[in-house]
């Protein structure tokens, strides 16, 4: 069954976004209902078009979503447009369709700056903490496997409980994406106690999410996307987010633009996450 | 003191990340216990109306439920609702329909008791002044069972407040979502939980001792 | 007036009243007695069609009670019953008890069946308590009123299951009054009770039942009483429990 | 839609495929439950008689404080209180698995349940009963141990009965502090999998079995204590 | 034997105790009347240290029982006692019903608290019931089971707390029949109870209490019962309302 997007939005005049609690600097909330972020802000220039195409005003509506439930909801259409933090992969593919590649993940880990971690292979018989529901636990559970190394597992409810399990010493690392790794760290109590450390786990190509079989809407909201990339404008907003300082607390993330998320902006795709495996 | 700082609990936090958390979560207790008493009535009365085809029905769906972690109860729904309307809906009011299934179950074992609880004699009694079935159960019975079971239901809803804390796991903003958020973003995460605890056991608390009060005028009432 | 024909009932496999016949005509006051168990209450109910049961026949006024299309609840809105624990309705105030009935089911106005219902208040001794709820009056008070309910709906027969054995032996004698009051009237009435001064003073007829639900005896007052040697052995038996003390 | 039950003997990335994880699952389930369980009866029986002590005034405030704390706080945020806030102030119990946390936080709250549960048992006797006992000649503790706690525990089956079925239903929340049981295979599994439907339905019929025979369990205690003669009235049944 | 002087309690602000004084010598049958609530229960209970007295004092067997330093456990074992329902332990035999104090108080050997147990259960007729539960005895059975429980602790006196007011009329007699036994054979008794017949067979003494816990009568049978005009008018009013029927 064909989705029509621009049919829904025009009829209601409402375009629903899902966004993130807290996924680092990508989407996150301000309280009081608002929410922001990399993501948000790109999905906001996506429903600017929208907008333009459709030819009444949308009000935005903000559905909060997690790592569990934002495929269903964007699958029964509760969510127009799912800006979090979503790894595309070939599986998410079989029941949703991914705006082009705006951000490369790289999975890292995080640890305590006095551990004295650097690497996977130091993590034998540690506990190493990641977050339910998400792609990390299988990401996790391969590279045990190849390593041979042997640690325990937790799983925290989400990535900032995740986080607490490191921070309070319940797990020596955190096992996750690098952004929501440095999210995490910029808002903690000390900032320096923490350090990303350690080969990349995996790639994983993060991107926007929509529903499945809108041929229209994908091709409108790739194209808001490429020429973002073109103008220059994704990379002030890269600035924005992940070098500057951002609210509520202006703190600084400090995230360089990776060298496999300028291969993605170099050319523009939705390819899921096994083929840069493959690469 | 102790480690912990809760100094960043402040006003601001509060009207901004634990308000509307706290506003949903009294909303949903208050909807799910109304809908859940009337649609549990209604199940309990299906229970005891000698009727198989109303009996089974109505046994199954409450034994079903009962026998179903409320989490699950919560992800089911948020999953199927929106195939079997074929609408889309929000976590809010998933959790608010869920609240409302699942609590109607719990509802009308507390309304069967209820009923069961009118003795004998007062059932014969309204029926030997020539009262039909429906005059007896809505003037003599029901009003009866209900008083009897105004401090179960009671306790029952704050059972039913707690218990909306677990609508997390669809990400609905409730009132442990609201102070987890801003120690989330504070940094503060332990602090938030503990404020949390302190929160919902004032308000337990506070409605249980209530619900004690009440007891005690029934008792002397009676 | 009230008539019953071979009545028999089961509980499961037990059987609680067997073949039971009697009758009993307008202005009548039938005492039954019997041991615990023998099925009075359950024959009692059986009269006003609270208790099915699977053999005989009754008739009250004339209407079939065994016939499934009489129209129960309005039968049993003409005949007047009082239990052994009262059965006030205890959320509501004396006056309500007496009114409800009145305008749900013989449909008066408000205000008529008030004053229909304190009518029988007063003549039972209790208008002082009108606004009072049932769980603020004495047993015996209550018992008055549970009457003054059944008789404010203008009840062509009055029965009456026990009427005076969940009461403090004080106040036995206010209700025992009562209702020798109505029976003087002319009132028609069938009484369960123990209490052999009653059924001396105003019975008509005294029926015996034993377990097993069966009628061993149903006589004359005059009978019973003054021909103890006429009686069977189980009933002698019972009166010498019952009395001597 | 279609249904593909084969996602159960796929390999879930570490040589195990989802059927077996699933049955590892429910075996948390079922430890962290029974654990639990053992832990809510023992206090909870405790708890429960010390409130209807007679004579012993700092026992009964004692009891009556600790049901009142442990009942009148979501258990979610109790686990949480012991996983993060406790482990900060008292840096010893950092090193406690999570799984006796999680034992505790479980044991504890069902214990302030059973405990009332307990306490309206004892107090549902007739008040004679217990005089009769004072009057043979028995001390208060001999009073309970041969003629009140028998009766009020067989009085009180039902209710125990709905509430050890509340706990097994109640450790799906184990999950939030890393617990591989049941509603956390079902949350994660159908993130990899992207097969919900099949995976809830899998989960939902393992709880229902399991709570069925909790049921079935406690029913045969039940029968087995039934005294001849004896007919015990009925309880509202509440909670979750 | 037993002796009350002066004895008050209260309920929070109410008093239902007043200044009792009395005592009951060794051998003595007293029989206790008076109106619901007027205390009767609560004088009992006061003596066997079940119930705790704010004012006055009370000795048995020369033991004061207001005294905290007695081991009342011990002091009540020596006392039996009987109450209105009965209160067997549901979930024993009656057979354990009567040997567990035994046991555990007295501290005898199993065997021999079986036999001395069993001895008084003949004595109450009722040894083909020994291996059945209560629940499944009538009321008048379970109540000689209660006495013959009281006595298998071999007493020195005996309380009764209206032991025949939960029966059937059916059954009294047999409760009363196995009293009046052990008021013969010289048992020292305390009877709170309405059965003026039992009173008149084989009471010594009667008190009569009055609301509010004070005892208004204290004389012998012969007095109380043979010269009513000596009597207060409440006594008068209350003996005229429970003899009447
Ligand atoms: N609902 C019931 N189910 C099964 N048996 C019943 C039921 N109600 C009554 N019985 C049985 O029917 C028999 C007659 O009961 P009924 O109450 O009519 O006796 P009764 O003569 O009124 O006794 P009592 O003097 O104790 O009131 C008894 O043996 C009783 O156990
Ligand atoms: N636990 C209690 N708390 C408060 N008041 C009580 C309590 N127990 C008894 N009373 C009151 O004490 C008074 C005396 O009670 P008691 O039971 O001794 O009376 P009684 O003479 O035995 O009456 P009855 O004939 O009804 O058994 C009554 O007014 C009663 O309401
Ligand atoms: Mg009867
Ligand atoms: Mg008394």
């Amino acid at each position: 069954q064909g989705a029509d997007t621009l049919a829904k939005v025009k009829a209601s005049g409402v375009v629903t976004m899902g966004v993130r609690d807290s996924s680092g600097a990508l989407s996150y909330t301000l309280g009081d209902g608002k929410y922001t972020g990399y993501h948000v802000e790109i999905c906001e220039r996506i429903v600017a078009n929208l907008e333009k195409a459709a030819g009444r005003k949308l009000e935005v509506k903000y559905q909060p979503v997690t790592s569990q439930n934002r495929i269903p909801l964007v699958q029964n259409g509760t969510v127009d447009i799912e800006c979090g933090s979503t790894t595309n992969n070939l599986a998410r593919q079989k029941d949703v369709a991914f705006v082009d590649t705006t951000f490369v993940e790289e999975v890292r880990i995080a640890v305590k700056a006095s551990s004295g971690i650097t690497s996977v292979s130091q993590l034998n018989g540690k506990t190493v903490a990641t977050t339910t529901g998400t792609t990390s636990v299988q990401t996790l559970r391969r590279n045990k496997r190849a390593a041979g190394v042997d640690f325990k597992e937790v799983f925290g409810k989400d990535h900032s409980d995740s986080f607490l399990l490191l921070e309070s010493g319940r797990a020596d690392a955190f096992v996750m994406d690098g952004s929501i790794l440095a999210g995490n760290i910029a808002t903690a109590k000390k900032p320096s106690d923490f350090k990303i450390v350690g080969e990349v786990l995996s790639v994983e190509p993060i991107a926007i999410m929509i529903r499945k079989d809108d041929p229209w809407f994908k091709r409108m909201a790739d194209d808001t996307v490429k020429s973002m990339i073109k103008s220059g404008e994704m990379n002030k907003l890269w600035t924005k987010w992940f070098l500057q300082p951002i609210p509520p607390k202006n703190t600084k993330v400090g995230l360089a633009l990776s060298v496999s998320t300028k291969a993605a902006w170099d050319n523009p795709n939705d390819k899921p996450m096994e083929e840069y495996v493959q690469k | 003191m102790l480690g912990l700082d809760l100094s960043f609990l402040n006003w601001e936090i509060i009207s901004k990340f634990v308000m509307n958390g706290f506003i949903f979560s009294i909303q949903l207790t208050v909807i799910a216990t109304l809908g859940g008493i009337v649609l549990g009535t209604l199940l309990a009365l299906m229970r005891l109306s000698g009727r198989q085809v109303l009996m089974v029905p109505a046994t199954i769906y409450v034994n079903g439920m009962r026998s179903i972690p409320l989490v699950m109860v919560i992800l089911w729904f948020f999953l199927l609702v929106p195939t079997i309307i074929g609408k889309p809906i929000g976590a809010e009011l998933s959790a608010t329909i869920t609240f409302v299934a699942f609590e109607a179950a719990y509802f009308s074992e507390i309304m069967r008791a209820g009923i069961q609880s009118i003795s004998r004699g007062q059932v014969n009694a309204g029926r030997a002044l020539g009262m039909t079935y429906g005059q007896n159960m809505r003037l003599v019975i029901l009003p009866q069972a209900f008083r009897n079971m105004v401090p179960v239901l009671l306790t029952q809803t704050i059972i039913l407040f707690q218990d909306t804390s677990l609508v997390y796991a669809i990400g609905a903003y409730d009132l442990l979502k609201g102070f987890t958020t801003a120690g989330k973003i504070y940094g503060r995460p332990e602090e938030a939980y503990l404020l949390a605890a302190v929160v919902y056991f004032v308000m337990c608390y506070s409605l249980s001792y209530m619900v004690k009060q009440l007891n005690r005028r029934i008792a002397i009432i009676r | 007036m009230i008539e019953l024909k071979e009545v028999s009932k089961w509980y499961g496999d037990v059987q609680v009243l067997n073949n039971c016949t009697t009758s009993i005509k307008k202005g009548e006051v039938v005492v039954v007695c019997g041991p615990s168990g023998s099925g009075k209450s359950t024959l009692i109910k059986a009269i006003n069609a609270l208790e099915p049961f699977q053999k005989g026949q009754i008739f009250v006024d004339g209407q079939a009670v065994h016939d499934p299309k009489t129209d129960l609840p309005k039968l049993r809105s003409r005949v007047g019953m009082v239990f052994q624990n009262f059965e006030l309705f205890p959320h509501l105030s004396v006056t309500e008890n007496l009114t409800l009935a009145q305008v749900k089911v013989l449909g008066r106005k408000a205000d008529e069946a008030k004053t229909h219902g304190l009518k029988y208040l007063d003549r039972v001794g209790l208008m002082a308590h009108k606004d009072k709820f049932p769980g603020q009056l004495s047993g015996g008070q209550q018992q008055r009123v549970a009457i003054a309910r059944a008789l404010s709906m203008d009840p062509i027969a009055m029965l009456f299951d026990e009427p005076t054995s969940a009461l403090d032996p004080e106040m036995v004698g206010e209700v025992l009054d009562c209702m020798m009051g109505l029976a003087l009237e002319g009132m028609t009435m069938m009484v369960v009770t123990h209490e052999m001064g009653f059924a001396k003073k105003v019975g008509s007829r005294v029926i015996f039942m034993d377990v097993g639900g069966r009628i061993l005896e149903d006589c004359s007052k005059d009978e019973f009483f003054s021909h103890p040697e006429n009686r069977q052995a189980r009933t002698k038996d019972f009166l010498n429990k019952i009395l001597q003390h | 839609m279609t249904w593909d039950w084969q996602v159960f003997l796929n390999d879930d990335g570490s040589g195990r495929t989802y059927l077996r994880w699933m049955f590892d699952a429910w075996g948390w389930t079922l430890s962290v439950a029974g654990c639990a369980w053992v832990v809510s009866m023992v206090l909870g029986a405790l708890m429960g008689t010390f409130r209807t002590l007679p004579n012993s005034p700092w026992l009964v405030r004692l009891s009556n404080a600790w049901v009142e704390l442990f009942r009148n706080i979501p258990l979610l945020v109790q686990i949480f209180v012991w996983y993060f806030v406790v482990p900060k102030v008292i840096p010893p119990m950092r090193d406690v698995p999570g799984f006796v946390l999680v034992v505790l936080a479980l044991g504890f709250f069902t214990s302030a349940r059973i405990a009332e549960q307990v306490r309206a048992g004892v107090q549902a006797l007739p008040r004679g009963q217990r005089y009769a006992g004072m009057a043979l000649g028995f001390t208060t503790f001999q009073t309970y141990r041969y003629v009140i706690l028998p009766m009020a525990f067989r009085i009180i089956i039902p209710p125990l009965t709905s509430e050890s079925m509340n706990l097994l239903k109640n450790s799906s929340v184990a999950f939030a502090v890393s617990i591989a049981e049941l509603t956390m295979f079902a949350m994660q599994a159908q993130e990899e999998t992207s097969r919900g439907i099949e995976i809830y339905i899998a989960v939902t019929g393992l709880y229902a079995i399991s709570a069925f025979a909790v049921n079935r369990v406690m029913a045969l205690v039940e029968k087995k204590m039934r005294i001849p003669g004896y007919i015990v009235a009925g309880t509202a049944g509440g909670g979750h």
